[in-house]
């Protein structure tokens, strides 16, 4: 079975706690996946720097609702400096570059991605949720 | 021989079952082979030089040209225009033609089943002012009857499938023609999904311009083909220009060589088209009518194994006579990416996504489905392997 | 291991001696050998499903980008678009961008040495108004000064062949480019004959736009190569429509995808890329630089051999360092083309006529020309059998 | 050698006999070969259904040349009809059709370009001359 189907993303795709409609977010930033039709909207609230809230709504395949799930859970409550140092760190992951042991383990639940480096048609759908967060915090 | 032995990869794969052939089709072996004696026997420029391999060349080229005229039924070898794929073709049409010859008060018709590469180059001159107009279907891809008066006096040019490659329907091309004809309209037919599945005659069609692609029949990448009647072909415009389609040039302005070579510039692909004619042997040796009845008695299989389970939304034609050798569908509940990519890890191949038909997915209400393409070489035993690997998509995403 | 035995066709045919290289080269082993494996074991349509072979021929043909970007030192993979020939690049730049973009005061300026596909593509969009001028030369290939003068504040564009395949002349493009530089004028250069023959940078070069087919580069029919800087490529308009370079389809409009895709449309010609990138590997593993010197000492043997004969008239540069790996000529009295014919029936595979280059042609006085292009794997034994073939074309029509 | 150079095409090509300006012709047609080159005139002067004179300018390879010299020794002093039955016979001959031995016979010297129907190449060279011919005729 290919490994990216793990119960940790099957139970993010399926429980979809993160995935509601925010009151008055200061970010809404929409991603798209043409090829796929993935299109899913993540939505942010920030406060002084702190990332106080976030959710997101939109259609899109396991992969790319639990990556954006698992992403949501990670910076929730977080620095946005945090947000994005992760983001970095995903997107080095998923390009294939190799990672100190210290930045894998940051990743935290997000790992589960890491075979993606080795789905390039999948890699795609694994970063929509992380592209929305970086625009957002541009 | 099984069927599958004609075909190197799948013989040096027996675990890949691939059911992604309309998007490409697997090449026979006797098509490689052609493709490795030319480049060790004949290579050279086609057109141009004096020399054997020049001389020769030329004379591949042109038969090339002469069995895809007696292919399709073609009246003569000017009809014939090689191009890189079958949507070269259709660019060339609306570049090379239709750009110059249709009015501002004209409509094009299109059928709302047509395939991004056969509604961009029209709409690319939309600002010519003409309309651009579509032929809706019902959810089994048939047009409702009211549907052709939308073709009337003002139409330029009536283009659709010959097979949906979105969802699977044979068009009932004749109404859609004869009302054409009625109208003087441009008969424009996609056979890309037809070649090499079912007889194609463009006497028979009664189409003025017909495209395909030579990588969907067996042939090797990088050849297509656009026919036209000749009377029609004759009035195009060259399209791309520079070398070997020229008569005289001087520096402020040319003059063009005669039918083909005016629609062929640069040095053209003597390998794609020797390929492509391999193909057209092969299939022919084994038979449109052989080709036609495995893959409906396979289509015909499949869709009643798929239907009889609830978990499986099928979209497209109920009657089977009307559904080439294709089947769109959807798991319930389950994007189609991630069950292409669980049938991958089981070794299948198939495709998910929009197949190039955004509108049609838009008119149908879906964002994207699965789609399961059959070829001669596939079997029974292929079927029943992906029904069991939907079963293990299930599994992960239903327990 | 002689260089001739990398070709499979000249191994095969001892006999032939092939100097029709401008034309199209031969094929090295590797390129044939790599073709075959592509089908065998990888084939599938790129870019578009979610299975193992479309994955791996999307992998491919990616990294025949990043080869071709490479091997051209481009700045960035997005630099390099795939078409099927040197002429489709040309005509991708007339229509996808000169086109949308040039005023009706305008000027293009062409080099004289033009081959038709540098040309006719900018004639075809004369009804835009602007004005066509042409850079002469001397007869030995070398711009006058004054002729760079025709390069005014009004150019929109330059463009010039790096080495002719009319006169054999390497042009002196910075010359051209710093006068192009200097008006702000898009600079285009056409490397069809310099690409595999010596080192072709396109920033040393300082080119805005190259082009080059594979076919002349050890590299299968029907693949060729833009590269555009990234900041002018992106500005250009799609070109040819269809599938994979979208984004999003409506009935009436469309989006675009971002470089590359934007300007490939339809299913890719992934074996050509790969033969194309094989071929690369071939000339890297030869080596430019031996490539030249074999190809320069051919080139001066030849050329003085020829020379010494009174009844042969050599076209083009007297300056070897000025001269590509090719010699034009014509035997006094006799028409090019039964030179040709009878040196083929010596087995000796020259072109003759006006090369695509009749406005050079008329410029030089000249109504057609024999041609000889030599390529790595040429020796000097196939230059005295030449000569010596020459020979007796002289006994045919002076005895 | 290249059977096509015979002693009796060189001879035509060298001997130039036929190649010659007319006072008066009846029939000027042009004939061109935009790949080679070729560029030959045919003029003829018709008098109640007879060639009663024939000449050709421009130029051309050996070939062209030679068919168009040997083609207007045929026909000169001959009824239009004549001519026209050997230009079918001769363009017959070059596709490569079988021809009666009595047709090739009646081609009389223009049976040396019977190779040509080998030389794609070629062939247009040959048939030349013959094209001027039909065109004027018709
Ligand atoms: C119906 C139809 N038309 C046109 C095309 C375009 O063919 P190609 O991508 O080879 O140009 C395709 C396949 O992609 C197709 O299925
Ligand atoms: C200088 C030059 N430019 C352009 C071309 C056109 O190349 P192609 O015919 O492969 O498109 C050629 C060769 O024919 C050439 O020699």
């Amino acid at each position: 079975m290919n490994s990216i189907y793990s119960e940790l993303i099957l139970e993010h795709n399926k429980s979809k706690h993160n995935k509601r409609e925010l009151d008055h977010p200061d970010h809404v930033e929409r991603g798209h996946n043409p090829n796929c039709g993935d299109d899913l909207t993540l939505q942010l609230i920030v406060k002084d720097n702190i990332i106080v809230d976030a959710g997101y709504i939109g259609s899109g395949c396991a992969i790319s609702q639990a990556s954006m799930s698992i992403m949501i859970d990670m910076v929730k409550g977080e620095t946005v400096a945090f947000a994005k140092e992760k983001a970095d760190i995903f997107f080095r992951m998923i390009r294939g570059e190799s990672l100190t042991e210290e930045e894998l383990e940051s990743l935290e639940d997000a790992i589960a991605f890491e075979s993606l480096n080795r789905m390039p048609a999948r890699a795609k759908c694994g970063t929509l949720g992380w592209h929305c967060l970086e625009e957002s915090l541009k | 021989m099984l069927y599958r032995d004609y075909f190197p990869l799948l013989k040096h794969h027996p675990e890949i079952i691939y059911l992604d052939n309309a998007a490409t089709s697997q090449k026979p072996e006797s098509v490689i082979n052609e493709i490795v004696h030319y480049y060790e026997e004949h290579n050279g420029s086609p057109h141009r030089g004096a020399h054997i391999l020049s001389v020769r060349s030329t004379e591949i080229y042109e038969r090339g040209r002469d069995a895809v005229r007696d292919f399709i039924h073609a009246n003569r070898s000017e009809e014939i225009i090689f191009t890189r794929n079958a949507t070269e073709s259709l660019n060339l049409i609306a570049y090379g033609y239709v750009m110059h010859e249709i009015k501002s008060h004209q409509n094009i018709v299109l059928s709302i089943t047509n395939h991004h590469s056969n509604i961009l180059p029209f709409q690319q001159l939309k600002h010519l002012g003409f309309e651009l107009r579509y032929l809706y279907c019902d959810e089994t891809g048939q047009f409702l009857d009211s549907e052709l008066d939308k073709i009337d006096e003002n139409t330029f040019l009536v283009s659709l499938p010959i097979i949906s490659n979105g969802i699977g329907v044979i068009h009932d091309v004749k109404s859609v023609f004869d009302k054409a004809d009625a109208v003087g309209a441009i008969k424009l037919l996609d056979a890309a999904q037809g070649v090499g599945h079912m007889e194609v005659d463009v006497q028979a069609l009664n189409a003025d311009l017909l495209v395909f692609s030579g990588h969907k029949m067996f042939g090797p990448q990088g050849i297509g083909v656009l026919y036209g009647r000749y009377e029609l072909l004759d009035t195009f415009h060259p399209f791309l220009t520079g070398g070997d389609m020229i008569e005289y040039v001087t520096e402020q302005t040319s003059s063009f060589a005669p039918l083909p070579e005016r629609l062929e510039a640069g040095t053209q692909n003597v390998e794609g088209v020797l390929g492509l004619t391999k193909a057209i042997e092969f299939i022919e040796e084994i038979g449109l009518k052989n080709i036609h009845a495995v893959e409906a008695e396979l289509t015909t299989y499949a869709y009643e194994k798929m239907k009889s389970d609830d978990a499986i939304e099928i979209y497209g034609p109920t009657e089977l006579n009307h559904r080439g050798a294709l089947i769109t569908f959807n798991l319930k509940e389950v994007h189609p990416h991630d069950v292409a990519s669980i049938l991958d890890s089981h070794h299948i191949a198939i495709r998910a996504g929009h197949h190039c038909c955004q509108p049609l997915m838009h008119h149908l209400n879906l964002q994207s489905t699965c789609r399961v393409s059959f070829s001669v070489f596939n079997t029974r035993d292929d079927i029943d392997k992906l029904y069991n690997a939907i079963n293990e998509v299930k599994k992960v995403f239903y327990e």
